[in-house]
């Protein structure tokens, strides 16, 4: 399990190739913690309108120091702004958007994905931990397309892309597609597939670093 | 129509009893009624179930009413934080229960308890350990588990505006749980940072029909959780 | 069937009696037609709020000619107006409202009403009707203390007060105290049973206008 | 924010499809959208589904386009008023089908179609003609019955103001069923008597978030229903 740790992309280029995938005015909620770079990589021309669970859509940025209001904060609880055109809603109608299809990309991170989609985030199911969901299994059973923010490998070296999840699921066949700092990796009916390497990157290394099978690019999808 | 203001927490909160389940609006600190938990704090009933989103933050408020110790049990999706020690500690010593809930799930089955919904079926948990235990029916070629309303006997609530009647409105994210919790529990009692005339509100901007409130009290200047956090402070 | 028609109290005077048992600050749903004739019979010193089940809480009387606002208009669609404390919200919050209990008392007409507090008020079930409901059933199942306000015959002098409805319910066992033109009479757990006769009126021919036994009423709570 | 506004109530409705189920706000013709529903006579698409409250009154909104032959079905609690004639008409005739569904049942279950609520136990209709042939269920010693999500291909809404993002406010009692059905149709299109600014509403009063609304289009003095309709109106 521990090959050489690689470099790849850092985390603020694999917000940045996730932001890109990104359809133009769509209403995104974005994971707490490195999901939230996504938003400072909105390509030229697009805009995202995001959704905060705890009750804002047209969530804007971090306010300007000395401007945070204590009741005006994201689902990471930490301040934000509203942007022109926000609302606010109670608890009840925020998942309601989400259970219901409303929201159309979620991007989350991963303790693990497996190669038919099933993301365990949430817990390593350890005896002496405190179990935490918070949203995340409203998110992945309701919101349409689920992007994945992962570093390829755990700090050990441990695949988190496996056959099969030994951690609690949050979701099972949720995810759509994971950006690792190696590849972007597409979740297919065959399994995992790669969509596109890393600079200085080789398929090799990281097929090695999956701990289930690794379908290559499709030809015209290849853009290393 | 009635005023339903009182003069102080202490009375607001004076008949919630022991082993009562007491719902507690607020997301992070953002509609946190500090004030009212730390009343219920100086009250002691004992044996209370809470449901809350998390299990507060350092050593006030709903942190420092688990850490005296008169939590028996959260109904709550995430009881631990940055800043959350006391209820990690009671959990591993076996000396608190946590029924873990999703989040949405939670308001999900609050809204029920205030809408006569006994249950509901959704796909939220469908495939997870949080399913265990569960039906699991297939609609439309989907499956859904079944998941119950929640009620509770008293609510505390946090709102920006009150009129005297009950209507409330909401600062901002403050909102999140509070008003699904007014509908749910049989006793809503409310800290207002400001209490106005009957009358005051527009009637198309009130979020919380007076129709769920029994118990108003003002708060002008609420504690700032954060603020008292980086202090270090304790309640009592 | 056909016994002389008897006078008995007239209809403000129904929605009159009905009105005094109702606790001050009681929230109150009126059906449609002669159960709206209880607002004009508060008693000095009491307060009911009222909800429409299209979405209105505190509402007020009808408006004064010229100030007819063709949005502001009660479950009858006829114009009200809403009183100081009054709040809008939607069909669902509404309901909610009604299904959850919130509702203290709810006055409602009856086709009939079944010793056991059926209640039936919707629908003859004759072939060809149009069947409509409205919000009476979910008024029924949700509302805590159901009163009915009704004839005591049918203008064909049939009985409507019944051992078992003919007609098809609108809730089973959700009556709890009739007032007709000829008496006022409780549901309890052995049947219909007099609470107050009508002046003129004698237990008799109260009993001999309903299709079930009739308690008499208890030594302590006949007030004729 | 994207524009969602369009020129014409004509644009708005053009791609409605024959045999599409059509949710159509309005109580009585509070909230009800009526040159919407003009628009889509004109249109001609048949074979439609329609959920509201009514079946239309006199010949014009709803009750015209019934009477011009191109609802299947009618969801509906009420289907009859007093001045209501072309359901009635057609109903006798076997040439219009009805799904009696209680008022609050079915605000309901619009509310699940939206919420991605499946399903849900209410004690409405338990013990009644309605009931039948549905599942019921004992929770905590009360009959249930399960009442199953509502969606619709289209939702035609009325509403008082909207941004250009699609941002809703209503008036007063035109609230009514319009805020649900937003939420559970594929495809939302919404008349507003006055179309503003993104950021003109603000962000604590809007009842209808933007992310349930596709086209808007504005019609600054709508039809009064009441009007035509003693007036003796037919449409078209």
């Amino acid at each position: 399990m521990s090959k050489a740790q690689l470099t790849g992309w850092n985390r603020e280029q694999m917000a940045q190739l996730c932001a890109g995938d990104i359809a133009d005015q769509s209403i995104v909620n974005l994971g707490i913690g490195i999901p939230e770079l996504v938003a400072r990589y909105v390509p030229k021309g697009r805009e995202f309108i995001y959704h905060s669970g705890n009750g804002l859509l047209g969530m804007g940025p971090a306010p300007a120091p000395g401007e945070k209001d204590p009741e005006l904060i994201n689902a990471g609880k930490k301040p934000v702004t509203a942007n022109p055109g926000a609302s606010f809603f109670h608890h009840g109608d925020s998942f309601a958007m989400i259970r219901g299809g409303h929201i159309d990309v979620c991007v989350l991170g991963a303790m693990q994905v497996s190669q038919r989609g099933d993301l365990a985030n949430w817990s390593t199911g350890a005896p002496d931990a405190i179990p935490a969901v918070g949203g995340a299994m409203d998110l992945t059973a309701g919101v349409k397309t689920i992007f994945v923010l992962t570093q390829h490998t755990t700090k050990n070296g441990e695949a988190k892309l496996v056959e099969q999840c030994s951690y609690p699921l949050t979701g099972p066949k949720v995810v759509t597609r994971i950006y690792s700092n190696l590849a972007i990796i597409n979740i297919t009916a065959s399994g995992f597939q790669l969509q596109q390497l890393a600079p200085g990157i080789t398929f090799e290394e990281v097929a090695e670093r999956t701990d289930a099978p690794l379908l290559p690019a499709k030809p015209d999808q290849d853009n290393e | 129509m009635m005023n339903k203001q009182v003069s102080s927490t202490e009375l607001a909160v004076a008949d919630i009893c022991d082993g009562a389940t007491v719902m507690i609006g607020g997301f992070g600190e953002a509609g946190s009624p500090t004030e009212l938990i730390h009343a219920l704090i100086d009250q002691g009933a004992r044996d209370l179930t809470i449901i809350n989103n998390n299990t507060g933050n350092g050593e006030i408020g709903l942190a420092a009413l688990i850490g005296n110790h008169q939590v028996a049990k959260m109904i709550c999706p995430y009881p631990r934080s940055s800043h959350s020690k006391v209820f990690p500690k009671l959990y591993r010593a076996g000396e608190i229960e946590l029924e873990l809930v999703p989040q949405g799930t939670l308001a999900e089955r609050i809204r029920a308890g205030g809408a006569g919904i006994a249950a509901f079926y959704t796909a939220t948990t469908v495939g997870t350990v949080l399913a265990k235990g569960k039906e699991v029916r297939t609609i439309k070629g989907r499956d859904y588990v079944l998941e119950y309303a929640l009620k509770a006997d008293v609510a505390l609530i946090k709102c920006e505006q009150a009129d005297r009647s009950g209507n409330l409105i909401y600062n901002k994210t403050a909102r999140n749980f509070n008003p699904l919790m007014c509908t749910a529990a049989t006793t809503t009692i409310v800290q207002a940072r400001k209490v106005v005339a009957i009358g005051a509100l527009d009637p198309e901007q009130v979020i919380t029909p007076n129709i769920f409130v029994d118990q108003i009290v003002e708060v002008q200047e609420p504690l700032i959780d954060a603020e008292l956090i980086a202090r270090g402070r304790c309640y009592p």
